[in-house]
């Protein structure tokens, strides 16, 4: 696709996402356009660090939830302006990022793996225990509470997101990125500081997640603390990038529209519990039989109706 | 007047309960509580309403939260957007605390079986209704019912606190009520949710020299804490605990193991209150089981509560429903039903049971179930003796 | 503390380590020995509660004595899975594959404590036998039967699977497939047929392991991850392949929880105590306590 | 000079694979470096670029110290590597792979057109002109081995290590490979190049080292060493 | 003894062999040469069983091979020892070995061949403790041949031997593989370095872009002048 399509396209979505709310008044319709975008902020964000970087973060939900509880410590609790609660929560996670980095990139491979797994373990049994309440947002907020501006706010951050992805693609910093993920040494031979872009990732990636943190704390009527680093978080987000496709700029976009209408599809038309394993099958049919995600099925298909050879689009 | 044609076919009434997940032991018993209560309306043709001049039969829809926080909300907002008058709830403080917000927000009155937790209550929400006593009324209870029999009581007290809010609030009058009433606390130990092994508090509790066990432990724990007493030989007179012994599976699963537990409940299969035969046997009907759980009755008379209110509003607009409810001054399968300020059902019925033989037997009855006389068959506590003596 | 409580601490935590040891030990095969990472490990472990739950309640068969009966089950029920699912991954590269089986695995673990509520409904279900609970006093410390029945187990089982890894030619065989798959097709070895064994071996273990989990504690449909993740933990700490370091680890961490959960101040945070001291072990020590350097 | 190597010791565990060291290497020079298997060629390799850090020892990169440097370090003050073993970025272009060692290199471009622009001449150099947006991943041994040299020249280095990347191909590959090398060096780059194949060494090298046992055993002109006894008896062979 | 018949490979979509034939007669030492990519290495592979040719048949002794797994193949007497060595990096120099012997009427002559193995190769009885991953290069493709020794094979394959090897070793490894073949093994060699391949072969087959483009005596061969031109160099 040249250039000017690729535009026209994205503009095309962008006005269509816009317009969204003045088109569905149904709290439920908007609510599902609320969650995707944030999960499209959340995989994302994710993608960075395991899709381009290689490093695979089972800590994500830590991240997200240092964000959410900074943010909303900040609007609620301390009475600051909105925004900057919500750039304190992204701050805060990346804050958080670079002290446990330093020594959590001194782990390669499945130790990261577990590491980062364990670290968001740790969090919520802290947090369950020193903040056991749900944080419910206060009775006036709730009595004006409105979807609208929180589906708006989670749209800029969610383009933000995808637009610093594709631009980290496109980057001298996304080659540096995906030479880390192919092979570290080789990556150093060619004049790549490792743990400093590893670092970098992780940084970037963590503030997104921060910022997506700082949503949730704007739109969730209520939380538990403890809830915010539910390792569900994570494998959402992982899930929603090997769904769509790992280390692709599209198939965090894909997988998290996916992920929220095949969920919501599901528990709604298939009770009794059956859209929990109905999804768990599918799942792993995606895993089996599409390595390269729902965005692999696109390229195959495009390939197969323009009949034309494809080039490598990373 | 009476207006035929703008009259909705049904009256929706959604209920958003942990079908899957960690919490759907509880849910799948309170599922089948609210369909024989819709059943029966239906039979008659559903609830008046006057605004119509005629009964509308009841449609119940069941959205499942899987037990998650996040999903209870997303499916209150699928409940919203169906249209539905009110919403019914699930158990557990969890759901009970991320839900409610969403129903504030909707403006859609959430009437359930409720949680202990009497701090959701202190907010404000305005369209929050639990049928359950709260904690700082039915905690000292347990003291109480020690006090209620024949001396030497049992006076050293043990509790095991897991980091939740409603045991956490437990905990807290637990501990002034001993302290008023002549008790002295010997072992104090919080513990995360997820704990699985309980031997070290136990061991700590007997050292300790307990002899009243408080706790409030999630149901599957329930027959680890049972085992781990008797592997430890641990066995204070009184074992008094929230929840696990609640359980669909607590008695039948522990056998004699699980004789001598108490748990405080605000309905029991033993009440006699007019309207429980025709539940339980319903009940036992629809899921095949030999007993009725606990939850039962007590979910049933949510639904009590939130039909009699509909009629009572006489239309179906959802403010008006909201304010019969907090009007609610009401005889149920569990009692009277009248509701404070905050929402949480005052001057409750409860009963203490005791687990002997497989079932439950009420040993204690607080002064508002007393008013029932013997329609609450009040049986002898046993004070539970050593494990070697059972 | 009087001397009587701490080593009654002491004989719980290795109780309870023990399990942690037996639970770990079948995820080392998997995941240390084939870099499958099952995170649906704690399923077969619940599947081997319910399994004796069963046997016990439908047909009154002593679940110590089912230890055999549920063990085939699960080695079959292991076998169906990677067959389905793993034997197609088998031949990638370490970190692909371990990629690669985290995601189908996290799809079983979605789908099976479903299928336990379907079969099992959603309550918590305990298994019984007489002598549950039953325990007798050394020194004034109570060892209760069927903790002492599950660290002889964990022992037996750990013992006869060390002998088999390292003296036996299947084991060894075991061992030159994860090395080398291409090779190890190239000694003659049935490459297919070994892993699905070692993966079945696997399964069977948790679901010993969760028989004696079923008869300590309770089973119920969610039980699982929590076990994996325990598993997983003992798994690095002990150093990843080393079957034996699996098991002392696990009666470590079961002693330390079991002390801390006696500490002042510490006491509510004993499960996050573990992790810290895992975190803390694998940044100094990355190769795990037991572990080979390098 | 531009590097100098002084008394470097490297040992795992017990094993001593680099004894004592001594070497220097002159600007513009084609030293060959050959030595039986496992006499510790690959580890010196590894030592001047930083991948191991010595025991003891220096070694001195255009007067500078660079002994522990980082590999990226290394790389960036101007000595570029390939690996025995090749390691090029297999899910990604051809171009990219090279793009990589422009930008990060010792004279990175950070504007990406420029680099690319360049990338596609070394790439044209070394005879992957056609193969710029294949994935390296479906390119066989001697294309590999192309990537790994474009993406270690466009690190713009000033010496340059090729670790056996002969091995493998057949006698008129090698031809191929051999006018490669040979170009590098006239491009002023000064190379140490690691093989086992002797006609391609006698016919490269300026000055041949003999690496044995962690030691070098013989050095001179390449018509001088292999006539030398201990370097018959070592590695030629009669 | 071993004859491939018209088979065709896919890697996949892509074609890596196209109507390849070839034999090996009883004891004899065939040698196989060509570009890189040509294919000769999916060729033996092929033969072992890792690829299934998509058309054409394999046999070994009367027996179809093509449709078997690799270790019935293995077990039928043919081995290979491919291009990597693939020995067991974290496993002893002795283990290695005894893996070699997997197979059950291997397992049986096991003492024997061990012998014979430590007699050809007497630095690896020196080192069987030590773990094969730190052998040097030479001595681990001593350890790869000597290992498909213990398998007693009836017909051995050997991909690229030679490969980054001291000159020294490449001489005693070829002179190895005389023995074996003089021994009554029969061998299918792949070979880069074609004047060595020739001069040891009895007969050598030459494949070009996935197919055979010439095959002939080993000694006519090494003069044709095309086969000069290709693959012997100017030097
Ligand atoms: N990381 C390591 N750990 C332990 N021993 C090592 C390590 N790297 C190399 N060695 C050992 O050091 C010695 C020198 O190895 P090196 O790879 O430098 O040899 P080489 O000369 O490059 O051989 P070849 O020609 O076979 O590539 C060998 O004995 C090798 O086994
Ligand atoms: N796993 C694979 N996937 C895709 N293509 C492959 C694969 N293996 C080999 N090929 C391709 O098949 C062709 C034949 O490869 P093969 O390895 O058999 O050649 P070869 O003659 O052994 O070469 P070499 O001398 O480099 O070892 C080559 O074009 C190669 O790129
Ligand atoms: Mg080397
Ligand atoms: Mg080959």
């Amino acid at each position: 696709m040249s250039n000017w399509k690729h535009l026209s396209v994205s503009g095309g979505i962008i006005v269509l996402l816009i317009l969204v709310p003045l088109i569905f008044t149904r709290t439920d319709i908007l609510t599902f356009f609320f969650l995707t975008l944030l999960y499209i902020t959340l995989s994302q964000s994710w993608n960075i660090l395991g899709g381009y970087t290689g490093q695979i973060n089972l800590g994500h939900a830590a991240f997200f939830g240092a964000g959410a509880l900074a943010a909303r410590y900040i609007w609620l609790h301390f009475g600051l302006p909105l925004p900057l609660a919500i750039l304190g929560g992204g701050l805060a996670a990346t804050i958080f990022a670079m002290i446990i980095g330093f020594p959590a990139f001194r782990l390669r491979g499945i130790y990261f793996v577990i590491g980062t797994l364990v670290l968001a373990e740790i969090l919520r049994l802290v947090f369950y225990t020193i903040l056991p309440r749900a944080d419910v947002m206060p009775m006036r907020l709730l009595g004006a509470y409105s979807l609208i501006p929180r589906y708006y706010l989670s749209l800029l951050i969610a383009l933000l997101t995808v637009a610093a992805v594709y631009w980290i693609s496109r980057s001298r910093l996304g080659l540096g990125l995906m030479s880390i993920r192919e092979d570290e040494d080789a990556a150093e031979a060619s004049g790549v500081d490792t743990q400093r872009y590893k670092l970098l990732a992780f940084a970037i990636s963590t503030f997104l997640t921060g910022l997506a943190g700082g949503i949730y704390a704007y739109y969730s009527a209520a939380f538990r603390a403890g809830g915010l680093f539910e390792p569900v978080w994570t494998f959402d987000a992982v899930i929603i990038v090997f769904v769509g496709g790992v280390g692709t700029i599209l198939g965090p976009v894909i997988g998290s529209v996916f992920f929220v209408l095949l969920k919501q599809f599901l528990s709604l038309y298939l009770p009794g519990g059956i859209h929990v394993a109905v999804f768990g099958v599918l799942f792993i049919i995606v895993v089996l039989f599409l390595p390269g995600g729902l965005v692999e099925l696109i390229t195959r298909f495009r390939k197969r109706t323009s009949g034309g050879s494809i080039q490598i689009d990373s | 007047g009476a207006d035929a044609q703008a009259a909705p076919k049904t009256i929706k009434i959604s209920s958003v309960l942990s079908l899957t997940g960690k919490m759907s032991g509880m849910g799948t018993q309170i599922k089948p509580s609210y369909e024989i209560f819709a059943d029966q309306v239906n039979a008659k043709g559903g609830i008046y309403v006057k605004k119509y001049g005629k009964k509308i039969p009841v449609e119940l829809r069941v959205l499942d939260d899987e037990s998650d926080g996040l999903k209870t909300q997303t499916q209150l907002e699928v409940a919203n957007s169906w249209g539905a008058v009110a919403n019914l709830g699930g158990l557990g403080c969890g759901s009970f605390e991320m839900g409610t917000p969403i129903c504030q927000k909707n403006k859609m009155v959430w009437v359930g079986p409720g949680c202990g937790g009497w701090m959701p209550h202190q907010l404000g929400n305005e369209w929050l209704y639990s049928i359950f006593f709260k904690t700082p009324f039915f905690s000292p209870l347990v003291f109480d019912m020690i006090q209620a029999q024949p001396k030497p009581w049992p006076n050293k007290v043990a509790i095991f606190e897991i980091n939740q809010m409603d045991a956490a609030e437990a905990g807290l009058y637990w501990k002034q009520a001993a302290k008023m009433k002549g008790f002295k606390l010997v072992y104090h130990k919080k513990y995360l949710a997820g704990t699985k092994d309980f031997s070290a508090m136990i061991t700590g509790a007997k050292a300790a020299g307990a002899e009243i066990l408080l706790a409030y432990p999630l149901p599957p724990m329930g027959p680890a804490i049972v085992k781990q007493m008797k592997e430890l030989d641990f066995s204070p007179k009184v074992v008094y605990w929230h929840r696990a012994p609640e359980g669909a599976k607590f008695g039948s699963g522990l056998g004699e193991l699980a004789d001598y537990v108490h748990v405080p409940c605000a309905w029991s299969p033993d009440l006699k209150l007019p309207g429980n035969d025709y539940v339980i046997e319903q009940y036992k009907k629809k899921t095949g089981k030999k007993e009725a759980d606990l939850i039962v009755g007590t979910a049933y008379t949510a639904f009590q509560v939130l039909a009699a209110a509909i009629e009572k509003a006489g239309t179906l607009d959802r403010k008006a429903i909201r304010d019969a409810v907090r009007a609610t001054d009401m005889e149920t399968v569990c009692g009277r039903i009248k509701f404070t300020d905050q929402g949480w059902a005052k001057d409750r019925l409860i009963v203490v049971l005791q687990w002997m033989g497989g079932k439950t037997n009420i040993v204690y009855v607080n002064e508002h179930g007393k008013k029932y006389g013997d329609k609450v068959p009040v049986k002898p506590l046993k004070w539970q003796p050593k494990w070697s003596e059972r | 503390m009087t001397f009587g409580l701490v080593a009654q601490t002491f004989v719980n935590g290795i109780n309870i380590g023990a399990m942690y040891g037996l639970i770990a030990v079948g995820l080392s095969l998997t995941f240390g020995v084939m870099k499958i990472l099952n995170v649906a490990h704690g399923e077969f472990l619940m599947v081997g509660g319910y399994m004796a739950f069963w046997l016990f309640t439908l047909f009154d068969i002593d679940p110590l004595l089912g230890l055999p009966l549920i063990g085939i089950a699960l080695f079959l029920l292991g076998a169906i899975c990677y067959k389905l699912l793993f034997s197609g991954l088998a031949r990638f590269h370490e970190e692909t594959k371990v990629k690669n089986t985290l995601l189908v695995s996290f799809g079983l673990f979605l789908i099976f404590p479903q299928v336990a509520r379907w079969l099992w409904t959603g309550d918590e279900r305990a298994i019984t036998p007489v002598y549950s609970g039953e325990s007798f006093p050394i020194l004034g410390v109570r060892c209760g039967y069927v903790p002492l029945a599950g660290l002889l187990v964990a022992v037996v089982v750990i013992l006869a699977l060390h002998l088999l890894l390292t003296k036996t030619y299947f084991g060894k065989s075991i061992r030159a497939t994860t090395e080398n798959w291409k090779s190890a097709k190239l000694m003659g070895i049935n490459v297919d047929r070994t892993y699905l064994i070692t993966f079945a071996l696997g399964a069977a273990l948790a679901g010993l392991a969760g028989v004696l989990v079923g008869m300590t504690q309770s089973v119920a449909p969610d039980m699982g991850m929590q076990w994996t993740l325990k598993a997983l933990i003992v798994l690095v700490l002990a150093g990843i392949g080393s079957i034996g370091g699996a098991f002392f680890a696990g009666l470590i961490l079961g002693v330390v929880e079991a002390v801390s959960a006696n500490l002042p101040y510490i006491g509510p945070y004993t499960v996050a105590l573990g992790l810290v001291i895992f975190l803390l072990i694998l940044m100094l020590r990355p190769q795990g306590l037991f572990g080979k350097e390098g | 000079m531009i590097l100098e190597v002084k008394n470097l010791l490297k040992a795992f565990g017990g094993l001593v694979a680099i004894r004592d060291l001594n070497l220097a290497v002159n600007e513009g020079e084609i030293v060959g470096l050959i030595g039986p298997n496992g006499s510790g060629k690959t580890t010196l390799f590894n030592l001047i670029s930083g991948v191991l850090k010595p025991d003891k020892g220096e070694i001195r990169f255009n007067e500078i110290d660079i002994t522990g440097l980082k590999p990226h370090k290394v790389c960036q003050g101007g000595i570029a590597r390939t690996f025995q073993l090749t390691k090029p970025f297999m899910q990604m272009t051809t171009l990219q792979n090279v793009m990589i060692g422009r930008t990060y290199g010792s004279e990175p471009v950070r504007s990406m057109r420029q680099a690319e622009g360049e990338c596609e001449r070394i790439l044209e150099f070394v005879g992957l002109g056609g193969k710029r947006l294949s994935l390296v991943a479906t390119f066989g041994l001697v294309d590999r081995k192309r990537v790994e040299i474009a993406r270690a020249l466009a690190t713009k280095p000033r010496l340059l290590l090729l670790d056996e990347t002969m091995a493998g191909l057949n006698p008129s590959e090698m031809e191929d490979a051999l006018r490669l090398v040979k170009a590098i060096g006239d491009s002023g780059i000064t190379l140490i190049v690691v093989e086992h194949v002797m006609k391609v060494i006698l016919d490269i090298s300026s000055r041949l080292m003999v690496l044995n046992y962690g030691e070098i055993i013989a050095e001179g002109t390449p018509q001088e060493v292999v006539r030398d006894e201990k370097v018959v008896e070592a590695y030629l062979g009669e | 003894m071993l004859e491939v018949n018209n088979i065709d490979v896919y890697h996949g979509d892509l074609q890596a062999l196209w109507d390849v034939s070839l034999k090996v007669e009883e004891g004899e030492l065939v040698s196989l040469i060509g570009a890189n990519g040509a294919g000769k290495t999916t060729a033996v592979e092929t033969i072992s069983g890792l690829h299934t040719p998509a058309s054409g048949t394999v046999i070994f002794n009367g027996v179809r091979l093509d449709k078997e797994p690799t270790h019935k193949v293995v077990e039928l007497g043919v081995c290979l020892i491919p291009e990597e060595k693939g020995i067991f990096p974290g496993m002893s120099v002795l283990e290695n070995l005894e893996l070699g012997a997997f197979t059950s009427e291997s397992r049986k002559a096991r003492g024997e061949t061990f012998e014979a193995v430590y007699r050809l190769f007497p630095v690896l009885e020196e080192r069987k403790k030590q773990v094969a991953g730190t052998l040097s290069g030479g001595e681990q493709q001593m350890l790869a041949i000597g290992r498909a020794l213990m398998a007693k094979p009836k017909l051995l394959m050997c991909d690229e031997p030679s490969l980054g090897l001291a000159p020294l070793i490449v001489k005693s490894i070829f002179e190895v593989i005389k023995q074996i073949n003089k021994s009554g093994v029969g061998i299918l060699l792949v070979e880069q370095n074609v004047r060595a391949a020739l001069g040891l072969a009895q007969r050598a087959y030459i494949i070009e872009n996935g197919r055979v483009s010439g095959h002939g005596d080993a000694k006519s061969l090494l003069d044709d002048e095309k086969v000069r031109d290709a693959y012997l160099g100017t030097g």
